[in-house]
């Protein structure tokens, strides 16, 4: 268990680290958000959210910066991330709250669809080396270097139209109300096809070619070679003995790309206009609302973190290595 | 790791040549443009033509000449946040993995945060704080949080060259440090860098289009992602003026494939079990053509003789 | 395939009733064979940049033999071993000849015309390979009992699954290793426990050919004698031939009843063991046997060999041996000499111009 | 045995702390592999000292330590006398480097592959400013047989063949021209072959130049052909030493017994059945937590109570000057316990052997520094996109 608490504290870390740039970054905002914005909505902020704000922006300028991190750190752990500026005066938790599902729905599920797709793929181009399936390659190749929101923007051309049955944006009809009933979700599913097909599409690509690279290399191993000489079906060799192998540095990968392949996906929920935190993000930014920024950071930190403990639970189980005992 | 240069194959030579074309334009694509990308005319939203290849804008600009001139910005932001990313990759991952003990070890660590720490949304924070970033600003933001992968990569290299018996030889023969670093361990890392480097540049070229699509980065330079910007922002979709943003799509896909066609040729480098060894099939003696795969060697001319056989 | 039952723990003598290790029937090399490769030739690679790693080998396996395959790196006797079974990695072709094997009834089938789905089914029921260096040869994340059972489920798919079990018990319990270690992974056995570990997974069937490449040079002495020991006793017990492949010319005199040589992809000598530490034939040979200084007695002469074993990319004419050999003369630049039986001595085989054929 | 020690080891101990696979390095109390335990070795002008053991002995350790390649955790080495401590990189690991060399096992991972013989040899030559131009390369291949030089110069390693190269390796070494060399296992990666002619360059060598030589072999055989003196160690300690004719031809204690009887010897065909042949002779023990007492007990035909409650201490056997043995067989104070004596000790190979379990070890290969390093491979690292 070694291995596992290792991965804990590594965890720990990384959180600290993002919550202390998230601590840093408005305080080199240059100007004063919180007053311009107290100018704006005059009398209608109460007393402790100006506090709040006061601290997450630093703005409190008596207090020494040690002093103004406890504080941040204190408020963080009461769960307040501030109120947004754009959603005045919903706090920055409930505006996350309310898109948070539809990002782990929508992107949670498309990541991991992609990397079982491309990596099951990727077994078969890797144990096919030298037929037909090479020629693939350079096809995924091309699919996986176009940006994701400009497949987005593609297949929002082609697909949606006054006539089409599939929307082009939205996470559901603007009439519905959202609930746990069959329609909404039929709806829901609906709005989430081009969007889940944009992001598998492009980001196959990248985990078909690990695998393959990585069922290349263990193709050569002696113990293949061993599982020949048994007599052992191909289907037993490529699964039992070569993707079984190959599987454990994709896994390991695929939690140190997600901060990466998340980042992209974000802009697949802009140009759907789909209800998730990248769009959250996205608005925010444009409207300047910095507890909203930081907020969606931490989150999807936060998420990513989690997903990390995930894969890292699949490559205890996947490695025997790991699970050494004393 | 042996070097044996050999010609490179034709996807590494597509992905050369893509490149060059694209290194071609950045510097002469200023030049070479038919119009002034920002000018308005009177030829407003024009499919394309003789006149406008890739058609025009809702202002009349000529979105070839966006294109070409928006060559400069990307390849720029790529190769100079790529440049600056490879340094600062090198020296953490080659100081982390030759030194032993905890600094390795906690240096190590740092890069691994930075790795798991969503990139993007860091760096659209970062650049929206960046007063009238330009390219030079967004270059060195890409360039300062992209290092992380490449630093593990040669981290993980280092280590096992450090314990390699030159080194170890080097350093039994009164090497000094720093030449054992740069002169025997650097010059074996080449292709791992030369990845990284290509690697690196791909994320900042998708993360700079990224950042001008969604508006973020200054608008004082054309560049792919800001013709997809304004291509959004005036619904080319909606009215149908699909060659607003397609060149430009085509162009990122374009500029990816190439470099991945170019990391396609040093993967075979760094790890020679991925080289195509030729040929993968053989003809044997009657025709029939076999392949060649592990644990089944193929077999050309079975003698026809002799007893035994079937 | 020969025997149904094949769960018997003993089985003390084997139906072919194999000729015991010294025997005058197998040392001449003309008992009954087991498996005859016959002008065996293997590239790597094709067309212009092949190179010729396996030169028209001719090599018999008899019945309860060990036969010793001695030769330096790049000397081919690995290659051999492999193209024989079809087992060498791209780009290693086949380019001719043919490899019989007897079964015990019926007649000789070739390996080399063998469907891949033959050959999967005679792999490791008639013939198996212990491979150099078990640390590779497992698979990491599969457990001894997982890998020494499912030969048994490919091979006899009928057979249930606890007596797969059990038979996986019983073959740890023949190389010496208690069967609590049926749940440990590779990473946890020794460099030892793992090679007799890759011992026992090659006995699973009951196969009448063994082949082992180098089994012991990764290990200590002391691991190498145990090991070939227990392997001497297996055979007696079991009565398969082993093909020993290695380096060590001095652990082959010990251990095997013939030796063949091997040098620049041609086999150069083949003799019983003790007659060929006596008297060797082959310059090369006797070069190779002056090489190795001795533990016990006088402190013998050493002359090694001079110069390097030849690149097979750029081979030189003749004899491939001859611009290291000492008693090189004409002939030996000419064509290479072929493998014959000598006038003086027709048990045993050599390809030198310094002893023509009868 | 008159001629002057150049370099000496005195109770050198190594203790390599083994640390957790991947980033677990932070909890668990602090384990040890006690790779080299209490080794004492002198090395003379002119002669070669041959060390003997199984991999994971701890005999590479022992070349590291005397190379300071690793800092020492115990003990003590002279040279010239005097007390050195230096650490890699500096002015005065330099000055030390000059004195003492070193050539590597591997012959293929020694040598940069990036680099030709020219840069490593000049390299070599200008840290220990000796170079002088063309000549001084020509000299140095020549020393090692490589001529002409010019054929030599300009390859790269992998041009060379394995024998070529390990004689590249040696002319580096001699580039400082040391007065002691420590070889590991010089030949051991080599074709049979051309072993011969390695280890015959380095007998020529050390009488040429007077170097004290030691020789790190796991091959008892050619201790026996190469070596003047033999040490025997096991499991991380020094257990026999002497004469070499002497420790290969009556070995004292029951380890160099096991393993001048495990060696292949072709003329074994002629005599009878070889020793130990039915007997599980165990495996070497864990590092990590070795024995108690002599760490051979647990393998050892012959041991006795005390052998597992006490580390012997080295004895003189008496049957030829300086054949020494640290076994309790042949030690005063353990012949009152038990009935070991010359004559006894000598048939060994009759006595029942006990077979104990033995504990596997957790590090393989502990002599390598490898096991305490993150050991991911590198080309399974970051697969992903």
């Amino acid at each position: 268990m070694k291995y596992f608490a290792g991965r804990v504290g590594f965890y720990l870390l990384t959180l600290w680290a993002a919550i202390t740039i998230n601590f840093f970054i408005p305080r080199l905002i240059p100007g004063n958000p919180v007053d311009s914005l107290i100018a704006q909505r005059r009398g209608e902020i109460d007393s402790n959210a100006i506090k709040s704000l006061d601290i997450l922006f630093g703005l409190d300028k008596h207090q020494s910066l040690l002093s103004q991190y406890w504080s941040y750190l204190g408020q963080l752990a009461h769960g307040d991330l501030g109120i947004s500026f754009q959603n005045f005066p919903e706090p920055v938790t409930s505006v996350l709250g309310s898109a948070l599902p539809w990002t782990l729905g929508l992107i949670g599920t498309t990541t991991i669809l992609a990397f079982l797709i491309g990596t099951l793929l990727g077994v078969f181009a890797g144990w096919k080396r030298g037929t037909w399936v090479d020629g693939l390659l350079p096809v995924t190749t091309f699919l996986s270097s176009i940006p994701y929101f400009w497949l987005g923007l593609i297949a929002v051309t082609l697909f949606t139209g006054v006539d089409s049955w599939l929307p082009s944006s939205g996470g559901y009809d603007p009439g519905l109300v959202p609930g746990w009933d069959l329609g909404f979700i039929g709806n829901a599913l609906r709005h989430s096809i081009l969007p889940a097909a944009t992001i598998i599409i492009s980001s196959v690509g990248g985990w078909l070619l690990a695998m393959r690279n990585m069922m290349v290399t263990v193709s050569a191993e002696d113990y293949i070679t061993v599982a020949h000489a048994k007599g052992l079906s191909d289907r037993r060799v490529m699964t039992k003995y070569a993707a079984r192998n190959a599987l454990l540095p994709s896994v390991s990968g695929f939690g140190m790309a997600l901060g990466l392949v998340v980042g992209g996906t974000f802009l697949v929920e802009y140009v759907f206009s789909y209800p998730g935190v990248g769009l959250q993000l996205l608005n925010a930014i444009s409207g300047h609302d910095y507890p909203l920024i930081q907020g969606v950071f931490l989150t999807v930190t936060v998420a990513v973190l989690a997903a990390n403990f995930l894969a890292d639970l699949a490559y205890m189980a996947l490695d025997p290595r790991t699970r050494k005992e004393g | 790791m042996k070097f044996h240069f050999r010609l490179p194959g034709v996807k590494v030579m597509v992905g050369l040549v893509l490149l060059a074309v694209f290194t071609f334009l950045a510097f002469f694509g200023s030049a070479l443009a038919p119009y002034d990308p920002s000018a308005r005319s009177n030829d407003i939203l024009q499919s394309p033509s003789a006149k406008h290849w890739f058609g025009t804008t809702h202002i009349g600009q000529d979105i070839f000449s966006q294109i070409l001139v928006g060559t400069r910005s990307v390849m720029f932001v790529g190769f100079f946040a790529g440049i600056l990313a490879t340094v600062i990759a090198v020296v953490i991952g080659v100081t982390s993995g030759y030194l032993s003990g905890w600094a390795g070890e906690a240096v190590s660590t740092v890069s691994n945060v930075f790795i798991v720490i969503p990139a993007l949304p860091l760096i659209v924070i970062v650049t929206n704080v960046i007063p009238n970033s330009g390219d030079w600003a967004i270059a060195m933001v890409i360039g300062c949080t992209g290092w992380a992968w490449g630093a593990r990569l040669l981290r993980a290299q280092t280590l096992s060259l450090r314990q390699r018996d030159f080194v170890q030889a080097a350093r039994a023969n009164g090497e000094s440090t720093w030449r054992i670093v740069g002169v025997e361990i650097l010059p074996n890392l080449t292709a791992i860098i030369a990845s990284s480097f290509i690697g690196t540049v791909m994320f900042a070229v998708m993360t700079e289009i990224a950042l001008a699509f969604v508006g973020v980065s200054g608008i004082s330079q054309w560049n792919w992602g800001e013709v997809l910007f304004w291509a959004q922002g005036q619904q080319a979709l909606a009215i149908g003026a699909w060659w607003w943003f397609v060149p430009a799509g085509l162009c990122i896909a374009l500029l990816g494939t190439s470099l991945a066609l170019i990391n396609f040729g040093i993967d075979e480098i760094v790890n020679p079990r991925l080289r195509g060894a030729g040929r993968t099939t053989v003809r044997t003696a009657d025709g029939r053509k076999a392949r060649m795969r592990f644990g089944f060697t193929p077999v050309l001319t079975p003698s026809a003789d002799e007893g035994g056989g079937r | 395939m020969s025997s149904e039952n094949v769960m018997s723990a003993q089985k003390s003598a084997s139906p072919q009733n194999p000729a015991s290790p010294k025997s005058p029937e197998s040392t001449t090399g003309q008992g009954h064979p087991v498996l005859e490769i016959r002008g065996l030739s293997v590239d790597y690679g094709v067309g212009p940049q092949a190179v010729r790693a396996v030169n028209d080998v001719h090599l018999t396996l008899n019945r309860g033999e060990v036969l010793g395959l001695a030769g330096e790196s790049g000397s081919g006797k690995s290659t051999l071993a492999y193209g024989a079974t079809r087992l060498l990695p791209p780009p290693g072709v086949v380019t001719g000849g043919s490899v019989l094997y007897h079964p015990d009834d019926g007649d000789p089938v070739d390996l080399l015309r063998m469907t891949p789905g033959e050959l999967r089914a005679f792999r490791w029921s008639q013939l198996s390979i212990v491979f150099q260096g078990a640390m590779n040869s497992l698979n990491p994340v599969a457990t001894v009992a997982a890998q020494l059972t499912d030969v048994i489920a490919e091979h006899r798919p009928k057979t249930a699954k606890a007596d797969r079990m059990a038979r996986a018990a019983e073959l740890l319990a023949l190389v010496g290793i208690a069967r609590d270690r049926l749940d440990s992974y590779p990473h946890q056995l020794s460099g030892g426990m793992r090679q007799r570990v890759m011992i026992a997974m090659a006995l699973a069937l009951e196969p009448r050919v063994v082949i082992m490449d180098e089994p012991t040079t990764a290990l200590d002495v002391v691991m190498q004698r145990q090991i070939m020991r227990q392997l001497a006793k297996l055979k007696e017990q079991l009565g398969f031939s082993v093909i020993f492949i290695t380096h060590d010319l001095s652990l082959l005199v010990e251990f095997s009843d013939r030796i063949a040589i091997m040098y620049g992809g041609r086999i150069v000598e083949q003799a019983p063991a003790v007659e060929l530490y006596d008297n060797s034939l082959h310059p090369y040979s006797d070069g190779l046997l002056h090489s190795f200084p001795a533990l016990r007695g006088p402190r013998r002469e050493l002359t090694g060999i001079p110069g390097s074993p030849p690149d097979l990319r750029d081979m030189p004419a003749g004899c491939a041996f001859q611009p290291r050999c000492p008693k090189a003369f004409d002939p030996c630049g000419g064509s290479p000499p072929p493998l014959v039986r000598p006038a003086s001595d027709p048990g045993r085989s050599v390809a030198c111009y310094l002893h023509p054929s009868a | 045995m008159t001629s002057e020690v150049v370099l000496e080891a005195e109770a050198l101990t190594k203790h390599f702390p083994v640390r957790a696979r991947g980033r677990a390095a932070l909890s668990r109390g602090p384990k040890v592999v006690h790779a080299v335990d209490d080794v004492s070795l002198s090395l003379r002008r002119g002669r070669v000292t041959a060390l003997v053991g199984e991999s994971g002995s701890g005999k590479s350790t022992v070349a590291r330590l005397l190379a300071q390649l690793y800092p020492r955790t115990g003990g003590d080495i002279r040279i010239g006398g005097v007390s050195t401590a230096v650490k890699g990189g500096g002015r005065h690991f330099k000055a030390y480097a000059r004195r003492v060399q070193m050539i590597f096992q591997d012959p293929f991972a020694s040598l940069n592959p990036v680099h030709t013989v020219r840069h490593h040899l000049t390299r070599a030559l200008k840290i220990h400013g000796r170079y002088t131009g063309e000549e001084s390369l020509d000299e140095l291949l020549g020393r090692v047989q490589l001529t002409p030089a010019s054929l030599y110069l300009e390859k790269y390693p992998h041009e060379l063949s394995g024998g070529q190269r390990q004689r590249v390796s040696i002319a580096r070494a001699l580039a400082a021209d040391p007065e002691a060399l420590l070889a590991d296992e010089p030949v051991s990666m080599l074709d049979v072959s051309i072993r011969l002619g390695v280890l015959n360059l380095l007998r020529d060598l050390k009488e040429r130049l007077d170097l004290a030589v030691l020789y790190i072999t796991h091959d008892i055989a050619s201790a026996r052909y190469f070596a003047d003196e033999t040490l025997v160690m096991y499991a991380g300690r020094m257990v026999e030493g002497g004469d070499s004719e002497t420790v290969t031809q009556r070995p004292a204690h029951p380890y160099t017994h096991l393993l001048v009887h495990s060696a292949p010897d072709p003329e074994r065909v002629r005599g009878g059945p070889a020793p130990y042949d039915d007997e599980d002779t165990g495996e070497p023990p864990s590092l990590i937590d070795p024995p108690s007492g002599c760490r051979f007990h647990p393998r050892c035909p012959k041991a006795m109570d005390v052998c597992r409650a006490r580390v012997p201490e080295r004895t003189l056997v008496g049957d030829a000057p300086d054949h020494w043995v640290a076994c309790w067989l042949f030690d005063d104070e353990g012949k009152g316990e038990g009935k070991g004596t010359d004559a006894e000790a000598a048939d060994i190979e009759t006595t029942d052997i006990e077979t104990t379990d033995i504990e596997i070890s957790d590090v393989e290969a502990a002599d390598v520094e490898a096991a305490a390093a993150e050991a991911q491979a590198p080309e399974l690292e970051g697969a992903a996109p």
